[in-house]
């Protein structure tokens, strides 16, 4: 049998979370005695297609692809299916039944990232960070957070007071957004949806400058280490973890099998998948992604995710969490 | 009094033979490159399907190369492109899935004009703030930048534009986007006749007006080159086979269009009055102006021809991603420009050539191309970039140095 | 003397009427009337930093009047731009050169006029052409396909005479030509300003090199200040006396 | 034979006054600015809190933006200086918190100073490579760009590092960033002192040597309305009250860097032969090696300058973010040449005023703030900011044409 | 005559011998022995392009010969940059002029050499001296605090002499400095040669004015095409003769 050869298109580098992806992978592809190749798009569409192209020469023989624009990234997966290339579309959906789909629904992870701040503040002034706006899945996040959030708005107990995309996911951006959100509201800011982990940082920083860290819930998502100690210092109300290591082996997993020949709709626990903006069906895993906060942190810990050095760094008193006692 | 100042055959023995040293040591980097590449990956790198990808992978900053030239020529620059090609492509984009859907090579013909149109004004609106009104081309294509940046976003509300049509899709190199191996033949077969008649002609006008010319010798090796050069190409292009079908699929036309662009830029700065105004310029302004040349209109015409060329990367970039976002282009300038600048154009103004930017352009392509086939860490990748870029610009420098002391 | 001793019954080739100049706060040219007729050779004079260039330059479109005007054969024409003032047959040797340093010798030669043969440029018979007229001034030259900036300071003067006197002129204009060029090179140039004068040519030479200027010119005329001091036939002055116009900007007293 | 060309008083009033048209131009336009936000946010815009956090987010820009200056006025560019912040950021978050950890002043001053000196050495070897080897500094500093970049993510593997210590975070100007009410007025009673001790000293020191003065009255106007801006500055700076304590908070660490960088660099450039010497060569390089300057040492000082000025912003910036991340920085170089242009540098060199460059910077922050405050969606804000920046720019070239005509 | 006709026991100030240099093909110099002598006016001569710039400019650390040397007062000297040949005591005026156009008349002058007060630049005192110098020279400069970029050929040729002049030469290089001059000035810095001899400083000068050259000079050296056709004392050597070494490259046949 020919040997399986992994070709990973990675969106890009700049959030921590995908070098925990990464290792993942590669961990279950040398127990499967597989090679693993990667590729990093650095946010570009045109370079994923590049990237696909290249991995498709270096011999891959099944694609795991991170879709930075889940439209653009098409022409490479027909690539990968002329070639016979099977392709496992990693943590944001492609609408291509040829792809499969693993993935946390990135419109769940907003609307998990809105009821945690829900939760803590169920009226008042909300400031929503949002991602890149060159990134499709910033908006699909805010529309996630939107649907969860519509009845209070449309009650009046919530208002939008400040939504602003961030440059990049640049935690710097965000936290200048932040600044003047504060400051158009006077401070009279009761609550930040904040995106990721890294407009969270830009978020809380921006909120300390004027007292205000810790009073005001914040959310995230990927569980950064910087973010977990923030919550464990009661900064952050709580960040949306993926366990990237549950993902990234899955995917590991089923791109074996797929490369073995194995179709998408046999793949051991797929399931139909419709859930996409144009509705297209593909076979998938959707994993649950698990809303961390201060209650909990004790389970990446326990789950080897973080270490509890990094999360209690400098936590001390009688608020401290859990976790770090 | 004719010259008795005593002079030398050139150490320079390129010159001599009538090559042009800087592009004779730019195709020996990127041959360097490639061998090196080429033993780093096993033998992937020099594959037909390795080239054929990345002729695709060069042709949209090589379409816009050789306009940034003329701008830096003229001690201009524009930061803009980027943006007018994500502007114009989504622009195309929309016309195509919502206006002229038809699929059918007249409907991507009508979307395409419309898009060259466009990209053409807006260059020419920027050219004409520039030279009316003096302000400086950096402020006034930043602002640009800004500008189309946003009306990208704002013309679907950052939505991404997909699928295209078919016909579209042809001009981006996709599965359907190149001409097959007859049809390369055929034009192959075409520019090798050319090559032959021109250089022909050339000799035989020479001769007539008494004028020296290459001895037999050379002439031979060098229309022989170049007809290896086409016959190689083609060979290469036709080597990599359709998966569906396995036959040739032949030159993608994105990179037919490249060839072209940057050959009938070629021409322009070589025989045409307008590039020989562009180096005047860019040489000394007062010079040209006083030479009674109308710089207001040409400033404009460089712009605008920059904003075509960069709508026809718009085209490319939209039809090979078979959709329009709102952040295609990012960053383009800075690709183009930095082709620009390592095929010896320099940001003083007045010194710059097409080919040596083409082959910038290539160059930078091939860094990237085979940086991806090697197992490097983005990181590493970027580190390596930055090295070998730097290494390869400071070796022609210091070749040119020595070919001039 | 009078500052006009030409006969009035002729009109002036290119007359100026008060033109007048001013950079910021100085003023380089106040009222300045001048006139050229047809086939004479008037040199220009005066100190440095008088206004020489800048009127001429405002003859040759270079520069826009503040105010005055200019007539061409009794007739006001607008040298709105350098363009224009060739249209109008004028054609000027700036002090400061003007060359396109990247350019080779040919192409600076034609700069603006090219030639073109079957629809492109033709640097063949452009280079044999500029290989002819720079033959005419003797100049020592070896390579015509090399770019200009590295050029002696003659050679470059050279190319610059070579630029004016290609195209056939009614009224030619020289700053200072001959400024940095060698004893035979100047010969040349002076032979060539006589042979032109023949045609018909009006000249404009404006020299330091009283000498010259008075082996060439028919009248002078000597500014200083920005202001005319006054003309004079050279038959009719001194070059004494023109030097004490052009240190005391008095027309001289005749004893 | 002295002078008796008649000169009439300049039809430019502000220059007879003493005063740089240019200068008054940006100050005018970005009054206009802030008055046009201050209606359009009913009064939120010139708050002091809003003063005050404007001021936080010019300084990393305006610390950068005076040695750009010097290096355009060079005729070169940096275009690493973005990931030379990010580096360096990224170096100083990790000493601070894995080597020297305390959280005291001299830890902080250890970490700093450290983190200088490697900027200051990554800056003097890209000059280095730029005055010996004679690359184009574009080709250098993108090379430089792209190897700190991937330099900042192999620090760290990418990791955030967070949190920083207290007394770390205290250079970007968050709640214990600021030296409060006292500290601030001693600095603006010391600086108006200085102010006129100089003017003082100045004018009796021309009118020793006979030199002119500017009349008395004029010279109170000046000495007056130095003296109105600083505690114009003191008072918003004071007017902004510590949320826990009420107290003012004064001047934030990060600006008082920026305004004592831009006071020194203002110093160097207008009083030093360092200073003298770059705007020679930016006039003429030829010349300055003919007048016996060393080239070579002038290109490496003003990178290594570069470059010490990229790791102060880096560490505004980290101390700031409370974090190092590798993304800190990108695009930085952007911002900060836009800044220097903005303000008046020409990217043909020669040409370029340190106070213009920190106006332009102002400006520009200014623009972003203000858009903020309105919560206009960032593809709006990208077209605005694009239309105001050329806008203004055009209306300086105007009133620039018009005052020398 | 011979090349060599000054007293073989006197050292020569400055002597070169076969300096050559060539620029990618073209032989500009090759093997050019000079000398000039304290207080000596050294004309140097030739057409244009025959390599009297590049020569100087070797002699001004500018250029580095390919090969051959320079004595100084019988050592032999390395002039590797123009500071080491200010160093020792070379001072030159450009051809070209080497200005820095955005800088103005003053700092253009102390270039190199600021004079400070108190660890910062002395405007005030290099503004005074700046105009004392180029009183000596007479020019007409409205303004020294203005760039020098606008100001006319003749007052860029006045700063240019005057930067050289001010700082006390023991070697002084020419090229062509009264080229862009109007009389008055021209006078004025040939009487500064005068006086400058006078107190021993040796003076290479380019002109391609033979009068002004046997008026000033003690000795001319005349080149052709990058080599020494000879030299001769002024006085030794008539206007002809010398523009028959000029043009033929040869030394003049006595009959
Ligand atoms: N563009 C300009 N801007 C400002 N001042 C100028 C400009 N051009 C010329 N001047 C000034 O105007 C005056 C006249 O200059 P102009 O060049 O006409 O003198 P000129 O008679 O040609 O002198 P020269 O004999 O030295 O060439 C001078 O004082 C000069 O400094
Ligand atoms: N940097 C250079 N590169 C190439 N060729 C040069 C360079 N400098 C001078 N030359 C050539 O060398 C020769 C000598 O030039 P040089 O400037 O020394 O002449 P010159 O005697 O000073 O002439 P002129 O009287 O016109 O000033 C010329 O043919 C010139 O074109
Ligand atoms: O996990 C996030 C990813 O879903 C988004 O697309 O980019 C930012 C990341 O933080
Ligand atoms: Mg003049
Ligand atoms: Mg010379």
């Amino acid at each position: 049998q020919k040997p399986v050869v992994v070709g990973v298109s990675w969106s890009n580098f700049q959030e921590e979370r995908w070098k925990t992806d990464e290792a993942a992978i590669k961990a279950q592809l040398d127990k499967a005695g597989a090679k693993y190749l990667s590729a990093d798009a650095q946010s570009s569409n045109e370079k994923q297609l590049s990237d696909i192209e290249s991995l498709i020469t270096r011999g891959a023989t099944v694609l795991i692809v991170l879709a930075q624009d889940s439209e653009a990234v098409l022409p490479g997966i027909a690539k990968a299916k002329a070639e016979g290339i099977p392709v496992i579309s990693y943590d944001r959906l492609i609408e291509d039944p040829w792809a499969y789909y693993i993935s946390f629904d990135n419109k769940e992870v907003g609307r998990l990232q809105a009821r945690m701040i829900l939760a803590a503040k169920p009226r008042g002034n909300y400031a929503f960070i949002k991602g890149s706006p060159t990134d499709p899945n910033a908006q699909l996040l805010y529309d996630g957070q939107l649907e969860v959030l519509a009845a209070a708005i449309k009650s009046g107990a919530i208002k939008n007071v400040g939504n602003q995309f961030t440059e990049g996911w640049k935690p710097e951006v965000a936290q200048r957004n932040m600044e003047q959100i504060l400051t158009a509201n006077g401070n009279k800011i009761d609550a930040v949806v904040a995106s990721n982990d890294g407009t969270a940082g830009g978020s809380v920083a921006a909120l300390a400058s004027v007292g205000l860290a810790g009073k005001v819930p914040v959310s995230g998502q990927d569980a950064d280490k910087a973010a977990l100690n923030r919550i464990a210092l009661g900064q952050q109300t709580g960040t949306v973890w993926k366990d990237s290591r549950t993902l990234g082996t899955e995917a590991a997993k089923i791109a074996v099998q797929l490369s073995g020949g194995m179709k998408v709709s046999a793949v051991p626990g797929a399931k139909p998948f419709n859930g996409g903006p144009r509705k297209v069906s593909v076979s998938g895993t959707l994993l649950k992604p698990v809303v961390i906060t201060k209650a909990n942190l004790g389970t990446l810990i326990t789950a080897k995710w973080a270490t509890k050095a990094e999360i209690c760094k400098g936590v001390t008193g009688a608020a401290a969490p859990a976790a770090c006692r | 009094m004719q010259s008795s100042v005593r002079t030398t055959p050139r150490p320079d023995r390129l010159n001599q033979l009538g090559l042009d040293g800087r592009l004779v040591f730019m195709v020996l980097a990127i041959a360097g490159i490639w061998i090196l590449f080429h033993l780093f990956t096993q033998g992937t790198f020099m594959s037909a399907r390795n080239l054929w990808n990345l002729s695709v992978q060069t042709a949209s900053v090589g379409v816009m190369v050789s306009g940034m030239v003329l701008v830096i020529v003229m001690r201009n620059i524009d930061l803009s492109i980027g943006s007018i090609l994500g502007f114009t492509g989504m622009f195309m984009a929309v016309m195509n899935t919502r206006f002229v859907t038809s699929d059918s090579w007249w409907g991507t013909l009508i979307t395409l004009l419309l898009g060259l149109l466009l990209g053409a004004l807006v260059g020419a609106l920027q050219g004409t703030w520039i030279a009316r009104l003096a302000v400086p081309s950096f402020i006034v294509t930043l602002g640009g930048l800004l500008i189309f940046r946003g009306g990208a976003w704002l013309l679907t509300n950052g939505q991404t534009i997909a699928p295209l049509t078919e016909s579209y899709q042809v001009l981006g190199g996709g599965l359907n986007g190149a001409i097959g191996g007859p049809a390369s033949w055929a034009v192959g077969l075409l520019l090798m006749a050319a090559i032959v008649a021109s250089d022909l002609l050339t000799r035989r006008q020479r001769e007539k007006r008494g004028l020296p010319n290459r001895t037999l010798g050379l002439q031979l090796l060098f229309t022989g080159g170049s007809l290896l050069v086409v016959l190689g190409f083609i060979l290469v292009m036709n080597g990599y086979p359709d998966p569906r079908t396995g036959l040739p699929r032949g030159m993608p036309v994105p990179v037919l269009i490249m060839l072209a662009v940057t050959a009938v830029m070629m021409w322009v700065v070589r025989s045409t009055r307008f590039g020989r105004y562009v180096y005047a310029y860019g040489g000394n302004p007062e010079a040209a102006r006083l030479a009674g040349i109308n710089t207001e209109r040409l400033t404009i015409a460089v712009f605008a021809l920059m904003g075509t060329l960069a709508a026809l990367a718009g085209a490319i970039q939209t039809a090979r991603l078979n959709a329009g976002t709102n952040s295609t282009g990012t960053l383009a300038e800075l690709s183009v420009i930095a082709a620009a600048v390592i095929g010896g154009t320099s940001l003083a103004g007045g010194t710059g050539s097409i080919p040596g930017a083409f082959l910038g352009a290539l160059l930078m392509a091939s860094l990237i191309n085979g940086m991806l086939l090697l197992d490097l860490s983005s990181a590493w990748q970027n580190v390596v970039q930055g090295l070998v870029l730097m290494l390869a610009v400071t070796l022609d420098v210091i070749a040119q140095k020595r070919r001039t002391r | 003397m009078s500052a006009q001793t030409r006969p009035s019954q002729t009109t002036p080739l290119i007359e100026t009427r008060g033109l007048s100049k001013a950079f910021g706060g100085v003023h380089a040219l106040e009222g300045v009337d001048v006139q050229l007729y047809p086939g004479e050779v008037l040199g220009l004079l005066g100190h440095n930093g008088a206004g020489k260039s800048t009127l001429i330059k405002m003859l040759s479109g270079a520069y826009t009047a503040d105010s005055g005007q200019v007539y061409m054969n009794g007739e006001e024409v607008k040298l709105s731009s350098p363009r224009a003032a060739q249209n109008l047959g004028i054609e000027t040797i700036y002090q400061n050169l003007a060359l396109a340093d990247n350019l080779d010798v040919a192409a600076n030669i034609f700069l603006g006029r090219e030639l073109m043969r079957g629809g492109r440029l033709d640097e063949d018979t452009m280079e044999l052409e500029s290989r002819k007229v720079l033959d005419r001034l003797k100049v020592n030259l070896p390579d015509l396909k090399k770019p200009v900036f590295n050029l002696s300071g003659g050679q470059r003067q050279c190319i610059a005479i070579s630029r004016a006197i290609y195209f056939k002129a009614r009224v030619l204009i020289m700053d200072e030509p001959t400024a940095a060029l060698g004893p035979q090179e100047t010969a040349q140039v002076n032979e060539l300003i006589g042979s032109l004068k023949q045609e018909g040519v009006g000249i404009f030479l404006i020299s330091h090199d009283l000498h010259d200027v008075f082996d060439l010119a028919d009248r002078v005329t000597v500014m200083k200040n920005g202001r005319v001091v006054g003309s004079s036939p050279t038959n009719q002055i001194s070059q004494d006396e023109v030097l004490e116009m052009i240190i005391a900007g008095k027309l001289p007293v005749r004893h």
